[in-house]
């Protein structure tokens, strides 16, 4: 399975029906894709609604039904529209059960940055109050980067979105939980050993008896 | 899936010393057949928050002359001798917070704020134990979300996924109130299938209720 | 012309064509009948609306057209609805031109005291964030209490509703505008003397050499 | 009385240096037709508030593009390089804020408050230089209100009194930025009489509107 589809799906996994969920742009829309059958989810959208919907067909498109970022989508029966106050007092105030969001580096702590790498500091758009708001942050990100460095590392280097607000971490290794001990490994994906997801990790992880092979 | 709930339902959860927040301006906006049925259950040491103690015989107003309320939070209470008594006489602890501040508060709770900075009440009695801080020059009280166990809500029109519309001078409290607690509860007049609101329309999104009552 | 008459139609001259004005129960509800002919302007009631308009006639009362003491009332072509939120976004944001309200003491500072009596402290409703946030506040109340003593005082020694706020105090004896120098009698009643009013006001006035008695 | 202006006249008052507000997310919801007379009308020095830089070819995406920015406070600006090249180089200063944060700033000036407390930011890059407040164990950033000289606004549908409603995902910023100008101009696809937008629908009252022009 290629390993960004392996993300997605194991992702699905994590949300239930009937929960509000907001999708990061990028590999977190995917989810919406390979839910169970029997999940339906409620997509917020923090450029102000709540019922987001599949890309329309060609031709149909409504310029004003956009995604954050800009791509022409649909609204399902029983969404609505508001403005942006609105938008993020559903995020910030607790409303939204889950966010999925990618991520540059999370840390021991489960300090996420994922909007700003060095010269690269071009704006957190709605990031930091959806890791902040939501009741459950979900990180979907590759285990290491693309010339093979750790990105779960002892402490970011990298600008921060948020302080101790990850809650799992799904990668194309490993399913990461993180708990007041501190990052717990609970999953292994198909092919690999505990010591191969050890030893992609920079940040120390807490192996318990019972991790079990990711199943998608 | 419906939010559509009988009434008995709607307000199992609610119990002795709670704290409600009831939608209504002077009653108007009152969610009377909720208040009645909290009157008939006749649950005992509630913490109100309204905007104020309305009439005797109407709405909200009607929980003081049954003894059911142990302290108001609200901005009037004039117009209801029964609980200017129960103030005078010490069966009730009151704190009185101005209109606009109230509105705030309510709407910080519900938004995930800490609090808003407003220059109502300073140099009065309202700033008393209230942190102060000077910006630019000018003087505000830090004011500190109101936030609720269940919230009573009154609707014009709902759907089957607790979207809701107020109608007219009737909005008042109830979209703040309806983001700020834990339980939410709406009566409505009429009950659409989920998509007949027009999503612009909305005022209060689904995704914030729990319990839609329909009333006759 | 009966005292309260002429402290309405005096303040009805200070409102301009056009402006937003919030008009407090009792006396400054009076002032909308006084205009001249070729002023209109839009009234905002707190309890949520704009465009405030005349009493319904008999029989044609909608229970969700109230005004913020609960008296049914219509509201003109043009008038919007909004939540409590807004209307005090508009109150407080300085968006309302000019507010009216009753007053039981104003002193040399500009201070109001208007919401509370010792023993009857039951609310101050809307009427802080009024005082504070409307751009002009217009004080329109008898010059004396019902026994005789001032209420144009040195100190005000009710609860106050806010500091230094008032810019027009209008009675049945004269008119005073609160400038940084301190109060400045500017008119006075018909058939008054300056020293009459002066000695019917316990705050030392500034009495300039052009007061002018009162035309309405 | 009607506040249709034609689009000279709307935007008579623009001039060097002011802060202007711009309502869009990624341009959906922009007021194309009053930046592209900006652009037209070549002021310079501006101070943009606005959610993100858009695109080089759109909306207020194209005053970067002009060199008509001095200063940009947003919470995006990775999909429009010119403004990036134009930080990088220095030609632009820059003001990150996250979305929500940038919400409640705007909302705030609107408001009359002081400012908000928000949890959002709170570890990160976002509180330098910010006064920390601990409220019950959590931290919070006290955020300063934004205004502006100058509101943008894009509407769908207009009155002669200013009453706008906006149309699904373009409402965004634009109702918060309405209330937080000195001088609010909207363009409208549609402009009906005062009196036949149903008062229940508006979303931004007139009373805060001050010009609009109607756009084809």
């Amino acid at each position: 399975m290629d390993p960004r589809e392996l993300i997605v799906k194991r992702v699905a996994k994590e949300l239930k029906d009937g929960q509000v969920v907001n999708l990061g742009i990028g590999l977190p829309t995917q989810v919406a894709k390979h839910l169970p059958e029997d999940v339906r989810i409620i997509l917020q959208s923090e450029n102000g609604f709540v019922g987001l919907g599949n890309p329309p067909a060609p031709g149909a498109e409504d310029p004003d039904i956009v995604n954050a970022g800009g791509q022409p989508v649909t609204i399902n029966p029983g969404g609505t529209f508001f403005d942006s106050a609105m938008s993020f007092a559903i995020i910030r105030g607790g409303h939204v059960d889950a966010t999925v969001l990618g991520g540059l580096q999370v840390d021991e702590e489960g300090n996420l940055a994922n909007w700003a790498t060095p010269g690269k500091v071009f704006g957190m758009g709605g990031a930091m109050d959806l890791v902040v708001g939501a009741k459950r942050v979900i990180v979907a990100m590759e285990h290491l980067t693309k010339d093979g460095k750790p990105k779960i590392v002892k402490r970011c280097s990298l600008p921060l979105t948020a302080t101790k607000e990850v809650d799992l971490l799904v990668t194309d290794m490993g399913v990461i939980e993180f708990t007041s001990d501190g990052p717990v490994l609970r999953e292994i994906a198909p092919g690999l050993t505990v010591d191969d997801v050890v030893a992609a990790t920079e940040a120390t992880l807490i192996v318990p008896d019972d991790v079990v092979t990711m199943s998608v | 899936m419906t939010k559509l709930r009988t009434i008995d339902d709607a307000l199992a959860r609610l119990t002795d010393g709670m704290t409600i927040m009831v939608g209504g301006f002077l009653a108007t906006g009152c969610p009377h057949v909720l208040v009645d049925e909290i009157v008939r259950r006749g649950v005992r040491d509630l913490t109100l928050i309204a905007n104020d103690t309305a009439m005797p015989d109407r709405g909200y107003g009607k929980l003081f002359v049954s003894g059911q309320i142990k302290k108001v939070i609200c901005s009037y209470m004039g117009l209801n001798p029964t609980s200017i008594a129960q103030k005078l006489d010490g069966t009730i602890e009151v704190e009185l917070v101005p209109q606009g501040t109230l509105a705030e508060r309510i709407r910080a709770a519900g938004s995930g704020l800490g609090g808003i900075l407003t220059p109502t009440g300073v140099g009065t009695i309202v700033e008393e134990g209230k942190t102060k801080v000077e910006i630019g020059g000018r003087v505000y009280l830090v004011e500190l979300p109101l936030k609720a166990d269940m919230a009573l809500i009154n609707a014009a029109v709902a759907d089957h996924a607790g979207n809701l519309v107020y109608r007219k001078a009737a909005r008042n409290f109830n979209p703040l109130m309806a983001m700020a607690a834990d339980y939410v509860v709406a009566q409505a007049a009429q009950v659409k299938a989920t998509g007949e609101i027009d999503p612009d329309h909305v005022m209060t999104p689904g995704v914030v209720v729990d319990a839609v009552v329909e009333v006759s």
